[in-house]
């Protein structure tokens, strides 16, 4: 089956970003990234010879938007591929209507339902490349196992995002030994969050996990230690912005977080095989837009990249693209090394990711 | 003081007022009667500034006044009593009155404390319910407070909507004497709308009756009291009880 | 003891949040009692106060001058917004204007976003990071200074609406705009002011509110619909009971998320919010309104 | 013609510290016309108020046709067939003058929510019938001509009579006129009160409120008066107008 | 007059079969594209929201500000039953309408007795506990990871699954909600609703039982809303929480104002204009500004609903209605009149007593 309209010397991709509304602080990145690769790609002459062209939408972190767009891509722009779907929820929205024109679809959003549904619907076409909360917790766990924190408090957002997180917590925990002593959920706009911190206090925990995004967990962890709670927080790689630094300030040191490679790239030894990539796209991305790329830009640095490579492989044919994807052995990609498998549709494990401490307002990556 | 020459208002395509000629002069009443619907509420807001004429021109004081903007003509001492009291409903009957005097808080305050004082003994029923929120007043004394906040803005020319309208017939005798007396004091000019037409005509100096839009009869309210074409037709035949 | 202290403490983070949703709810009630408008854009002043204020900050401006001009800016961008938005509208009903004010909340985050990213910003604390310590509960300087600042700006007001002609003046052009225009009454002119001091009392909100939560381009609507619910618990015409109500609701939610679940905070406190309503059906703090049946 | 229509027994209601109606007995026979006349704050509307179920007395009695009604809701009592005018008027304004009165037949219509929904059978001939009563009835006040105007656009006085159509459409057994002839010119409140007899004789009962001495003394049967929520007489118009508490509290010396 | 009456319906009827006709035959207008398809199955299932929604504002003249609460309703007893316990979609879509309509009886009766601002506040309550139950009832909506794998609709055993069959099907929805709410609003019930509106007190002393008939029309909107609801859980088979919570509730009362409360088409209007301004607002802003994302969207949408509701305060059913009647030439001259003062705002004075 190959697309059936389109120029014969272009290529349409198509995109949904959640660039504004509440998950903009992950979706922009995405967007900037993605335009900026299309942009040196096509001044390299494009794929084979052929221009790429991007289809870009924003789907304002609504989920209706994300369903009307993908319509809109898959009958009316026509495209070969699609990537994007910024967050857990709009992602899933789209995929059945993926599934059903099937068409090569690569997601950035973590929820592991993306690739593996508890519902058992099908999967042919979808791909992500965003580490699954699986695998982070996994990593989170090993090493409250390392330290000997066994003994939590585990707080959580309340979207999708965090309690997806707190699933696969809740489900990883008892093989690493690790017990919550107490589990809470606060609001993505919280101001204050004491009220909730009290119960923490008395709970009397090892460490404190906090899983959210970097403004709600800024207002968390700095209440954390506004109250005299001295425990170890060690939060989710949502966090994996400069701004958290800012808005948490002092709070901020010490802090643990399990994350992507990009934002310790500097510090990598030289032997880490994705340093040099790394490297690259901090820098172009630092020159284009004048800020410190994140962890989810590497998502869409990643999606866009195996599309790029399927392409080549499997021409206007999208079996043949989505065949190439699956088989897709040791890409270096930003989040990490990717080999896909047809049970597999990330294609990447916990050593994806390694513990970093924020100490003294940087991204320090923590002994391994 | 008063002069309106040929004046046309419209509510949208509704002709209401067809070329309206009055006159008030310094310290008179003029009473303007006439059926439901001849537009006397409309003559009373044009002048007001609440509507404004398309056609004519209106001048106070030899000048013309600024049409259709209601605070500007009230800064030049023209207050109107509207029709359906306007009370304000949930500030207190003290509140109410001394907004009246809105505008003449900052040079006179003074007398206005003794303006108040004096409207309260024309209106002694107000005054065992100065606290009482405006809109809980029965429909009378409602009737008075309205009288009673025109009367705080001391105008040079008021303009009375159907002032009896609702008042026990004691009290309409006591306000229409106390508007002569006004009258009489202050040398303030009145326009007197009224559908209790006799208690109208003997109060006023000059009377209009107003017919579909057009002023029809002119003349001394004495005359018209008199007059056997405008007993019959407004004062209703005075057999009946 | 420890029961105590972690009772003192949920009540300051009550008071503390509370008294943010006081200053935006006095927005609230002076624009609804002059105007008879609920501006939903109300939480958004406070947004733009705080970004502003961030903005001059970080190049340099002394902290005082900073807060001053964000709020004088902020007042500004209310006065353009009754002007261009508010008046000519004036006379649509009820559901169209408040309509409007989401339109015109849409437009201000745009804006927002497009000047100052989707980044949060940090501001520091007014007056250093200490602490206060009472009964082994810990109050922070910053929540001190939000609950003076509530309290100073609502004394402010009521000695405005209450000791002064204008104030009655104010509140006559809601009841009856007509019969405010017959006193003389410019309510055009009233309206334009009552948005503009609603708009810098938000922007004083955002400000003081921006070293405790950070600030960012959708900020707005959290604080705005809180506030609502506060003022309209409060009567929205009348500013003690609207920031009673502020109090209340900040209260709620602080000892729903302490001593029962935070997920369902919100439906708690709302669900006790309404509980009381449905028994005093004229508000918490119903007094005469002067409307008869 | 003799039967009792409407029961006030000892009916009081006090506002806070405001006596407003204190202890007020009397009653009205079938097709009679009473007027309650008293000072402006006599406690005249309120005691319509408590009459029509608007305002729960704080004591007291209300029996209509036999049955006891305090406490009932207004619209128990206008389907009981008891309707009423409104001395601050109370018109929908948006709605046209026929639509006004029609809504005035409610009471005399069955059709609820589904089989308006359903437009069944049932529902189309009431509307024709609704529509027809309410024209007819304008065409009695004189006001069919305006059938079509927005009932907020008329003129004051005219908004009354369209109140008065409204109560009257449905046909109750008793209506309460809350000073029907404010803002009617002499010639006019004599159209109306020669409408009013005319409905007496059709077999109408009216309780009014009238501060136009010409209009009650032509019209009622029985006056009630008021004063600071007592009554302080009852009796034909005659008796009432040389009533020296009467003359002394409401009408003045030189009363009609 | 009933001659006049009978012209109008006539032409009604003939301008509505001309609607019918262009309703059905759009597929084919728009060449099968089943983007367009599915725009216009939103705003036909917006379009059932804010038709009940119109009938509560505009005739009962109550606002709510907890619309989607009831759409969430719907739809998420449509996906449990039919996914989860097996039911036929039918009967779970009926199922979920009589839950709402229960939930709006059971909400209403305290909610009612609230007035104005009170009023919105209590609906913007039940919104934010309905809102934090789909969040919390975790093993029934599947929490805020969303509920997945909703069967589609089927009609006699057929799966309902292209965009074209699911048109018509909406479509049918939408013409009998329609058609419904146009003869609740001609008839009694309409009447009565409206006097409500005017004055609760003369309402109920002409025998309107108004608690009874704010909760009917509070019922049927929930009704509405609820199928609607349904509807779009089969259609997208997928549902989360965020789709209605508070945000959503906004949005109906948005679209209900831009489509005016002047007549009951105002909630098809106001849906098909505020879904075809934001696509519309997605097509051409980045043709004038190039590298923008999605922020400018909101700025422009947020000004022209500023500058929309500006120039039509009663909506665009506010605007046409006075064309319509022009055309439909009801009432003869005086009707013209009437639309002429309409603009003049009469405030209705004396509301404070009885
Ligand atoms: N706001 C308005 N919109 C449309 N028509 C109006 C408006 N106000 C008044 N009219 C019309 O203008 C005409 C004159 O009305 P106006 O109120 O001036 O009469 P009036 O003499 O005061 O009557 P009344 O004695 O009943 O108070 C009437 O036909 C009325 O229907
Ligand atoms: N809800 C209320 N609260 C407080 N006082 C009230 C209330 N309703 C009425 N009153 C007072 O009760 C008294 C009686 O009022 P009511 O309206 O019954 O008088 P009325 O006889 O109809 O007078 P009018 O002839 O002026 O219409 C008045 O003094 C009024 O101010
Ligand atoms: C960390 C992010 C990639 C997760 C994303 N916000 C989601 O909802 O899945
Ligand atoms: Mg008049
Ligand atoms: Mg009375």
């Amino acid at each position: 089956k190959t697309a059936t309209s389109g120029g014969e010397d272009e290529i349409k991709i198509g995109a949904i970003f959640s660039a504004s509304g509440g998950a903009a602080p992950l979706g922009k990145p995405e967007m900037e990234t993605v335009k900026m690769l299309v942009e040196q790609w096509n001044k390299q002459g494009g794929i084979d010879g052929k221009k790429i062209k991007l289809i870009a939408y924003d789907d304002k972190s609504n989920q209706n938007e994300a369903v009307l767009s993908t319509k809109k891509l898959i009958e009316q722009d026509k495209v070969t591929a699609i990537i994007g779907g910024t967050i857990s929820g709009n992602s899933l929205a789209m995929i059945p209507l993926i599934e059903k024109a099937g068409i090569p679809y690569i997601s950035l959003a973590a929820s592991k339902q993306i690739v593996n549904p508890s519902d058992g619907s099908s999967r042919h076409w979808t791909f992500k490349t965003a580490q699954g909360d699986n695998i982070v917790i996994q990593k989170l766990l090993g090493f409250l196992k390392e330290k000997g924190w066994t003994n939590v408090a585990w707080l959580n957002v309340a979207n999708a995002y965090g309690t997806s997180g707190h699933e696969e917590f809740v489900h990883y925990a008892p093989e690493y030994g690790v017990k919550a002593v107490i589990e809470e959920e606060f609001e993505a706009t919280v101001d204050d969050a004491k009220a909730m911190l009290t119960k923490v206090k008395k709970a009397n925990p090892q460490a404190i996990i906090v899983w959210g995004t970097a403004q709600e967990s800024a207002v968390v962890t700095k209440n954390i230690r506004q109250l005299g709670i001295e425990a170890p927080i060690v939060e989710s790689h949502g966090i994996g912005t400069k701004s958290f630094i800012d808005l948490a300030g002092e709070a901020a040191n010490g802090v643990w977080f399990p994350a992507g490679r990009i934002l310790v790239a500097d510090q990598l030894p030289d032997s880490d095989p994705q340093k040099e990539t790394l490297l690259k796209y901090k820098e172009q991305f630092e020159k284009a837009y004048g800020y410190a790329p994140t962890t989810f830009g590497g998502h869409a640095w990643d999606a866009f990249h195996l599309l790029v490579n399927a392409i080549k492989e499997g021409g206007a044919d999208q079996e043949k693209i989505r065949s190439a994807l699956e088989n897709t052995r040791k890409f270096i990609g930003i989040s990490g090394v990717f080999h896909m498998s047809k049970d597999d549709h990330t294609g990447l494990d916990a050593d994806s990711l390694v513990m970093v401490q924020i100490q003294d307002g940087k991204f320090v990556l923590a002994e391994q | 003081m008063l002069v309106l020459r040929n004046v046309h208002v419209y509510h949208g395509h509704l002709h209401v007022l067809k070329g309206v000629s009055l006159q008030v002069d310094e310290g008179k009443i003029v009473t303007v009667v006439g059926a439901n619907g001849a537009g006397k509420s409309t003559l009373l807001g044009t002048i007001a500034g609440v509507y404004a004429p398309t056609e004519g021109e209106i001048l106070f004081e030899h000048k013309p006044l600024p049409y259709g903007k209601v605070e500007q003509i009230v800064e030049k001492g023209i207050c109107l009593v509207p029709e359906r009291r306007q009370i304000f409903d949930s500030l207190s009957v003290r509140d109410n009155l001394l907004l009246g005097a809105y505008r003449r808080h900052r040079r006179d305050g003074q007398e206005v404390k003794r303006d108040y004082e004096r409207v309260l003994e024309l209106f002694p029923k107000l005054q065992t319910m100065l606290d009482r929120p405006g809109g809980l007043l029965s429909g009378g004394e409602q009737q008075m407070l309205a009288i009673a906040r025109g009367l705080m803005a001391r105008p040079k020319l008021l303009l009375l909507d159907e002032p009896s309208l609702g008042l026990a017939p004691l009290v309409v005798k006591e306000v229409m004497g106390m508007l002569t007396q006004l009258c009489d004091q202050f040398q303030t000019a009145m326009i007197l709308v009224e559908q209790n037409v006799r208690a109208a005509l003997q109060t006023a100096d000059e009377a209009y009756v107003l017919e579909r839009g057009s002023i029809v009869v002119h003349g001394k309210a004495a005359e018209l009291l008199a007059d056997e074409r405008v007993a019959e037709a407004y004062l209703g035949a005075a057999g009946r009880r | 003891m420890e029961a105590w202290s972690q009772f003192v403490q949920l009540l300051f983070s009550g008071l503390t949040v509370g008294s943010i949703y006081a200053l935006v709810a006095l927005g609230f009630v002076i624009t609804y009692s002059v105007t008879g408008i609920l501006n939903l854009a109300q939480g958004d002043f406070a947004m733009l106060g705080a970004l502003f204020c961030i903005t001059l900050v970080n190049n340099g401006v002394p902290f005082a001058a900073a807060i001053g001009l964000s709020m004088l800016a902020v007042m500004v961008v209310g006065g353009l917004f009754e002007r261009l938005a508010i008046q000519p509208a004036r006379r649509s009903p009820v559901a169209v204007l408040i309509i409007i004010t989401i339109g015109a909340s849409f437009v201000f985050r745009g804006i927002a976003l497009l000047v100052w990213g989707t980044d949060p910003y940090a501001l520091r604390p007014f007056t250093g990071h200490g602490a206060l310590e009472v009964f082994g509960a810990v109050i922070q300087w910053q929540s001190v200074w939000a609950i003076v600042i509530s309290l100073a700006s609502f004394a402010a007001l009521h000695l405005f609406f209450h000791r002064t002609y204008i104030g009655k003046a104010v509140a006559a052009c809601v009841i009856n705009p007509f019969a405010a225009r017959l006193m003389g009454i410019d309510i055009r002119k009233m309206s334009l002011g009552a948005i503009a001091v609603s708009a810098g009392l938000g922007a004083l909100a955002g400000i003081v509110i921006a070293p405790i939560s950070g600030a960012s381009y959708d900020m707005g609507m959290m604080i705005g619909l809180k506030a609502f619910i506060a003022a309209v618990v409060g009567g929205l015409t009348n500013a003690p009971a609207a920031i009673a109500g502020a109090f209340l609701v900040g209260l709620l939610e602080s000892f729903a998320e302490g001593y029962l679940s935070s997920g369902y905070k919100e439906a708690i406190s709302f669900g006790l919010l309404l509980l009381v309503l449905f028994f005093m059906p004229n508000g918490l703090f119903a007094k005469m309104t002067g409307k008869r049946v | 013609m003799s039967a009792v229509l409407l029961e006030v027994e000892q009916l009081s209601k006090s506002f806070g510290g405001v006596q407003a109606v204190q202890n007020v007995s009397f009653h009205v026979k079938k097709e009679e016309i009473v007027a309650v006349i008293g000072p402006n704050g006599a406690g005249k509307t309120t005691l319509f108020n408590m009459i029509s179920g608007i305002i729960p007395p704080t004591s007291g009695l209300v029996r209509f046709q036999g049955a006891m009604v305090s406490g009932k809701q207004p619209h128990e009592l206008a389907m009981l067939g008891m309707t009423r005018t409104f001395q601050n008027l109370q018109l929908f304004s948006d709605m046209t003058v026929l639509e006004n009165v029609m809504v005035g037949f409610h009471s005399r219509l069955k059709s609820g929510i589904l089989s308006a929904g359903f437009r069944l059978p049932r529902t189309v001939k009431e509307e024709r019938q609704a529509q027809k009563q309410a024209f007819s009835c304008l065409e009695q006040v004189g006001l069919a001509h305006l059938a079509c105007k927005r009932a907020g656009t008329l003129p004051y006085g005219m908004q009354r009579l369209v109140e008065i159509a409204r109560a009257a459409v449905s046909r109750p057994s008793l209506i309460l006129l809350d000073e029907p002839m404010a803002g009617l010119n002499p010639q006019e409140s004599k159209q109306l009160v020669d409408v009013l007899l005319a409905m007496r004789e059709q077999g109408f009962t009216f309780l009014f409120v009238e501060h136009d001495m010409e209009t009650v003394m032509a019209i009622a049967d029985r006056i009630v008066v008021l004063d600071y929520g007592k009554k302080i007489a009852e009796g034909a118009p005659e008796e009432i107008a040389r009533h020296p508490d009467v003359i002394k509290a409401y009408l003045g010396e030189e009363a009609v | 007059m009933e001659h006049g009456q009978r012209m109008t319906d006539g032409r009604k009827r003939w301008l509505l079969l001309v609607g019918a006709a262009v309703w059905l035959g759009l597929p084919w207008l728009v060449f099968g594209n089943n983007y367009v398809l599915s725009t216009l199955i939103l705003i036909g299932l917006y379009a059932l929201v804010s038709t009940g929604m119109t009938l509560l504002m505009g005739y009962a003249g109550q606002i709510s500000l907890g619309q989607a609460a009831f759409y969430g309703i719907g739809a998420y007893a449509s996906a449990y039953l039919t996914a989860h316990a097996g039911w036929p979609s039918w009967l779970a879509l009926a199922a979920g309408a009589v839950l709402a309509a229960l939930v709006a009886l059971v909400v209403g009766i305290p909610v009612f007795r609230l007035r104005e601002h009170y009023l919105a506040l209590a609906t913007l309550g039940f919104g934010v506990i309905m809102f934090t139950f789909f969040k919390e009832w975790k093993e029934i909506t599947g929490g805020l990871n969303g509920f997945f794998g909703i069967p589609p609709i089927r009609i006699a055993g057929v799966p309902l699954q292209s965009d074209l069959q699911f048109y018509y099907l909406v479509s049918l929805f939408v013409l009998a909600g329609l058609w419904f709410a146009h003869n609740i609003v001609r008839s009694r019930v309409g009447r009565a609703l409206r006097a409500i509106h005017g004055s609760e007190v003369a309402a109920s002393s002409l025998g309107v039982n108004i608690m009874k008939y704010k909760l009917q029309i509070f019922m049927l909107s929930a009704v509405y809303a609820s199928i609607a609801g349904s509807l779009y859980a089969h259609y997208v088979t997928f549902i989360n929480p965020d789709l209605f919570g508070i945000v959503p509730s906004i949005y109906f009362l948005i679209m209900v104002v831009i489509g005016g409360t002047a007549s009951v088409w105002g909630g098809l209007i106001g849906a098909a204009v505020y879904v075809c301004l934001g696509e519309w607002l997605k097509a051409v802003v980045p043709l004038l500004l190039p590298n923008a994302g999605g922020e400018f969207e909101i700025v422009f949408f947020g000004l022209l609903l500023v500058v929309m509701l500006i120039y039509m305060p009663n909506g665009l059913t506010g605007v046409m209605q006075k064309r319509m009647r022009r055309f439909l030439e009801m009432g003869g001259r005086q009707e013209k009149q009437i639309a002429a003062v309409e603009g003049h705002k009469a405030r209705s004075i004396g509301g404070e007593r009885g």
